[in-house]
């Protein structure tokens, strides 16, 4: 044992599902807020060291309870889930930062139930991404999402109650069928560990349970990940969420959905499913070009500023999944890199939005008109959040947006095809960026412009992940290292 | 013979769930659910899960009937009747249940010993746990320690629902169990004498039932999980004949907070104990001399921490439902 | 006759599931849609349950008297036991959803919600 | 003979389940599954000798506690509902 | 002696589920709620008891032997209480005998 660093792994677990009781007992809502808050940065910092440990090292296993590894649970690092890792903690750091105090939604004597909710919340994520064991992502997908169900419902309207009830049924309906996919693998099987199965699964003779659990875990985890016919419930939990909680969901929860997806269909079922890879590749395909056009179009007609982005997230799911299923190397890089840039810009746009929501408490675009000269510091930072979603070069949405555009030229003439709607996309997402900025910067506001900005600390927080798009549009070599050692861990086995 | 009897009890669920189905009136479908969870029930007895028997029975048929019960009371306990039931559904459920049917042809046949499922894990758990756990439940040796972070999720999981139903019905304004007391609705069956007089009676009885299989679940189909739901059962009987302000009295939303955070922490705890004494996170082999002793040791600490938290939680569920019942 | 037998227990859970997910999609009320999810996640039990009987097996406690006993297997059961647990806890969170929509809106049908949302 | 006092209460359980389809009333449903719960504690207590595992009857008797819980729960619910009717009526 | 003791409890497990059948196909039968209740209630804890103690005979002196009388008595305590419980709610929502109320 080499002090604490050989349980690296488990920390980002363990720490929030300590402070989650402690937040109960401390029941004060400034220390609550304290507590999360450092206990997110806490894991914000391992998950840093762990993804210094797997650039130096390798993956990083870790036998919960010292059973090896197929009897008991293991725990997994590698290149992917430290880029997950990084996703899920830094978001609900950056969204912890901002939110010393939820809207009017939550009554204060009950906003450390809150903080508690958000700790697990993190601790299912953090728990998903590190686990290596097909039921312990299970138990950490109900955890994550029975908190993510109370912190929506946390929203200010009642209309957040009817979206919570609506993402609790598809999220349960999602969640099972992946425990019914997951009983299927161990059926023919007999075994639970992510690694084993990919192992003992050749060696299945009768194909057709390992098929129906295929089925029924990609329908699952598309239901979870708003994957685009599944994603009718995104839109109004979402919009109807207090602003922080939008903020830490849109940009890693859906992202970790698939990132098992992407799991399970590349090391578990690519290569041991006869033609699975095809079946992948022309089921995903159509629905994520469906899912770029139909997210930015619907976007284009909102008149909310949640909802847009909302929608505006539906079409983003669809480029990752687009870059996944070229079932390339590069492609599934891009696609990969694609959820770190966009959790990115999503996250700072969410951030602006809940500044926004915070000073002048109105998100309509209508109502929004010359708003950008009462809070200039808060808009000029959507404006370029804004330009890293659409993919301008300079920004992190573009690096991405790029290396999809060269792995789909890869394809050949089918491949530039592929590109026209990727094109469309980022013309439409130019469009319904520019509806907001035209009514923030051009808009009438009325005689007297009164100062309404945002609290500094909330602009500081903003401008940092602005400034984040911005770095790593320009230096994106980490990101891109990881993205592609995990795509090739994922097709190559390596 | 047995076989047929599983037949004939797995007809009966389809048959029940599809009367579920087309009750209208709410709480007809929440009998039938009971009825539903016995026989599922008696259903996993039959197929040798003792343990999963008794979970099912005592949050089937007992917790989850209570808490829907309260449920309706708070809303409408009837279901509008809908003019035109769209056919699609009806069609893509039935093409998907044929499609699961098409599968089950490759499967190995229920019981079939050579099938994959018993022969890769499954045996060493059988052959390890009396040298590694000594423990003669496999089922609890599997839980508490071979997977216990899965246990330590589960246990999670009810912890975040509790916060979840603490966070959405708490009703602060009215401060707990005092105002309770007024309303004519809050005094339960009080004034049924025979069910008072019998329920009163045989409470202690279930809470002391509740300790043995929290203990026992080490020899026996039991544990910290089965305990937690009969103990809230039995403290629910006793909400129920004596009105819940009695219930409060003896166990307040404080006490139960506590019990529920103090689960989570005690659990947590255990863990964080394995790393301190040089094991990794959940490894109970380090906190004794003696690895078996220290298994031991770690098993006992872990159950009553989720014995503690599930009670918590449930009556903690329990209450609030009730509670708001006053409000409305 | 017994090759079908045995897997009459993997059709109850092909119809149980879907049974419980007609009931999700096709109701429009809450609580008729969180009582099919019970019934939906009922059959996912029966699904492990079933794979983990072995002819001639008994339940997977330890009985040092009788050595050479075959038992069933024991991991589909600790499975199962941390579901139930899932299932309760969605439960209870689901109604407790429903009584707050019941309290705002005044209605727990569904279309009727949305109505009111859209007005 | 286990097998025959088995048969018995299987068949009963199924009788029981009618009455509970059919109802007509509130009560007859609750009486229904009163009648269910206690076949299924006779019904177990059977099968655990019928399987030669006495040490199962633990479970027997938690459905008897179990059981008896959930009749009082429905029973002071439809009391409350009738209250409340006839609340609203006066 | 012991086949005395087995046949004894053939007896008392074969009458006890024929009771115990007779209880369901009263409960099915009979006109109204109150009769169907009687007659669930009465035969049913007979029935009960006949296979409980055909079954302890067979169990001998024994701890499974003493929960099953544990779960005999509390049976005998609680099934009764039930049956009252019941039929009094009934009386107090005024169903009245052989006519369809409350369920409408």
């Amino acid at each position: 044992m080499n002090g604490l660093s050989a349980h690296l792994p488990a920390i980002p677990v363990i720490i929030p599902l300590l402070a989650s009781p402690l937040v109960v007992l401390l029941r004060q809502r400034g220390l609550a807020w304290a507590a999360a808050t450092a206990s997110s940065l806490f894991c914000f910092a391992v998950a840093i060291t762990l993804v210094a440990a797997v650039r130096e090292s390798g993956v990083q296993a870790y036998a919960v309870g010292s059973w090896a590894a197929p009897f008991g649970i293991e725990l997994i690092v590698d290149q992917f889930s430290a880029l997950l890792l990084l996703i899920v903690t830094g978001a609900s750091s950056f969204a912890l930062l901002i939110a010393p105090r939820f809207g009017s939604g939550v009554p204060d004597d009950r906003q450390y139930l809150f903080y508690t909710a958000w700790l697990l919340a993190l601790a299912g994520l953090s728990g998903i991404v590190v686990s290596g064991d097909a039921f312990n992502i299970f138990v950490f997908m109900e955890i994550s999402s029975l908190a993510t169900y109370i912190l929506i419902a946390g929203g200010p309207n009642r209309q957040a109650l009817a979206a919570v009830f609506r993402y609790l049924i598809m999220g349960t309906i999602g969640a099972t069928f992946y425990l019914i996919g997951v009983g299927y693998i161990y059926m023919m099987t007999g075994t639970l560990n992510l690694a084993d199965m990919e192992a003992l699964i050749q060696d299945v003779s009768d194909l057709r349970p390992v098929l129906v659990a295929g089925g029924f875990i990609t329908v699952g985890l598309a239901l979870k990940a708003a994957v685009f016919p599944l994603h009718i419930w995104l839109p109004n939990a979402y919009a109807h969420a207090p602003h922080a909680v939008t903020a830490f969901i849109a940009a890693c929860s859906t992202k970790v959905f698939l990132y098992v997806l992407f799991r399970f269909d590349f090391l578990v079922f690519q290569g041991n499913l006869p033609g699975h890879i095809e079946q992948f590749s022309a089921f995903m395909m159509p629905l994520a070009i469906i899912a770029v056009l139909f997210g930015s179009a619907i976007a284009l007609a909102q008149k909310d500023l949640k909802f847009l982005l909302a929608y505006s997230s539906v079409a983003q799911i669809g480029y990752i999944m687009l870059g996944a299923s070229l079932v390339s190397v590069s492609g599934l890089t891009a696609g990969i890199l694609h959820m770190f840039n966009h959790a990115l810009a999503k996250g700072a746009l969410f951030l602006a939005v809940a500044c926004i929501g915070t000073a002048l408490g109105v998100l309509s675009l209508d109502k929004l008109s010359g708003a950008a000269r009462r809070m200039p510091w808060t808009f000029a930072a959507f404006v370029v959040a804004g330009l890293s979603l659409i993919g301008i070069p300079g920004t992190a949405g573009f690096v991405s947006k790029w290396y999809l555009v060269l792995a789909a030229l890869e394809l050949g003439v089918m491949g530039a095809l592929l590109i026209v709607p990727v094109l469309i996309g980022s013309v439409m997402a130019v469009i319904y960026i520019w509806k907001v900025v035209e009514a923030a910067y051009f808009g009438n506001a009325g005689e007297t412009v009164v100062r309404a900005e945002a609290p500094w600390w909330m602009v500081t927080v903003l401008w940092a992940a602005v400034l984040l798009n911005v770095w790593f549009g320009l230096q994106p070599g980490l990101p891109l290292e990881l993205a592609r050692e995990a795509a090739a861990l994922l097709l190559e086995g390596q | 013979m047995v076989t047929l009897f599983g037949v004939f009890l797995l007809t009966l669920l389809v048959i029940t769930a599809v009367g579920i189905l087309r009750a209208e009136h709410l709480f007809v479908a929440v009998m039938l659910t009971g009825i539903f969870s016995l026989q599922m029930a008696a259903m996993f007895f039959i197929l040798d899960a003792a343990d999963v028997a008794l979970t099912e029975a005592a949050v089937g048929a007992g917790v989850a009937t209570v808490l829907l019960l309260g449920a309706l009371a708070l809303t409408n306990d009837r279901e509008r009747p809908s003019g035109i039931r769209p056919w699609w559904p009806l069609a893509l459920i039935a093409a998907a249940t044929l499609l699961v049917i098409y599968a089950t042809f490759d499967q190995p046949r229920l019981g079939d010993p050579d099938a994959p499922v018993h022969q890769h894990v499954a045996p060493w758990y059988l052959e390890e746990t009396p040298r590694l756990i000594d423990v003669p439940n496999v089922v609890t040796a599997i839980l508490a320690s071979f997977r216990g972070y899965d246990t330590l999720g589960e246990l999670f999981v009810i912890f975040t629902a509790g916060i979840g139903v603490l966070f959405l019905l708490a009703n602060p304004s009215k401060g707990g169990a005092l105002s309770l007391s007024q309303s004519a609705e809050s005094q339960g069956l009080r004034h049924h004498l025979v069910p008072r007089v019998v329920g009163r009676l045989v409470v202690p009885f279930i809470v002391l039932f509740g300790l043995y299989v929290q203990f026992h679940g080490d020899y026996g189909p039991g544990g910290g999980f089965q305990a937690g739901a009969l103990i809230s059962a039995g403290i629910i009987l006793y909400a129920l004949v004596e009105g819940e302000s009695m219930a409060l009295k003896a166990l307040s939303f404080r006490v139960l907070a506590g019990m529920i955070a103090g689960g989570a922490l005690l659990y947590v705890g255990v863990g964080i104990a394995g790393i301190l004494l040089g094991g990794n996170f959940l490894d109970y082999s380090v906190l004794s001399a003696d690895p078996v002793a220290g298994q031991h040791l770690g098993i006992l600490l872990v159950e009553a921490a989720v014995g503690l938290t599930v009670t918590g939680v449930l009556l903690t569920i329990f209450h609030s439902f009730a509670a708001r019942d006053q409000k409305s | 006759m017994m090759e079908y037998l045995g897997l009459y227990n993997y059709w109850v859970f092909a119809v149980l599931l879907m049974l419980g997910l007609y009931a999700v999609i096709s109701r429009t009320n809450l609580i008729k849609k969180l009582i099919g999810m019970t019934i939906f996640q009922a059959a996912v039990f029966l699904l492990y349950i079933s794979m983990d009987k072995v002819e001639g097996g008994t339940a997977p406690i330890i009985q040092s008297h009788m050595p050479g006993q075959l038992y069933s297997n024991p991991l589909p059961q600790v499975l199962i036991l941390t579901a139930i647990v899932v299932g309760i806890a969605t439960l209870s969170l689901g109604l407790a959803i429903v009584i707050r929509i019941s309290e705002a809106y005044g209605s727990i049908e569904e279309d009727e919600i949305r109505k009111m949302d859209n007005a | 003979m286990y097998l025959a006092a088995t048969v018995a209460i299987l068949v009963t359980m199924a009788l029981a389940l009618a009455r509970a389809l059919l109802g007509p009333t509130v009560y007859d449903r609750v009486l229904a599954v009163n009648m269910f719960g206690t076949k299924t504690v006779l019904l177990l207590s059977v099968i655990a000798y019928l399987y030669d595992r006495p040490d199962f009857i633990d479970l027997a008797l938690a459905y008897a506690l179990i059981n008896f819980i959930g009749v009082l729960a429905v029973l002071k619910f439809v009391q409350d509902f009738t209250l409340r009717h006839k609340d609203a009526e006066h | 002696m012991e086949v005395l003791l087995d046949i004894i409890s053939w007896v008392l497990l074969v009458s006890g589920g024929a009771f115990v059948f007779i209880g369901g196909v009263g409960a099915l039968r009979m006109p109204d709620f109150y009769t169907r209740m009687h007659a669930a209630s009465l035969t049913d804890t007979l029935g009960t008891i006949l296979v409980l103690l055909g079954i302890i005979l067979q169990a001998g002196f024994t701890l499974s032997a003493v929960k099953l009388l544990a779960v005999m008595v509390f049976l005998l305590l609680t099934a009764p209480t039930a049956a009252y419980a019941l039929a009094n709610a009934a009386r107090l929502a005024r169903l009245a005998p052989e006519r369809r109320a409350l369920d409408d």
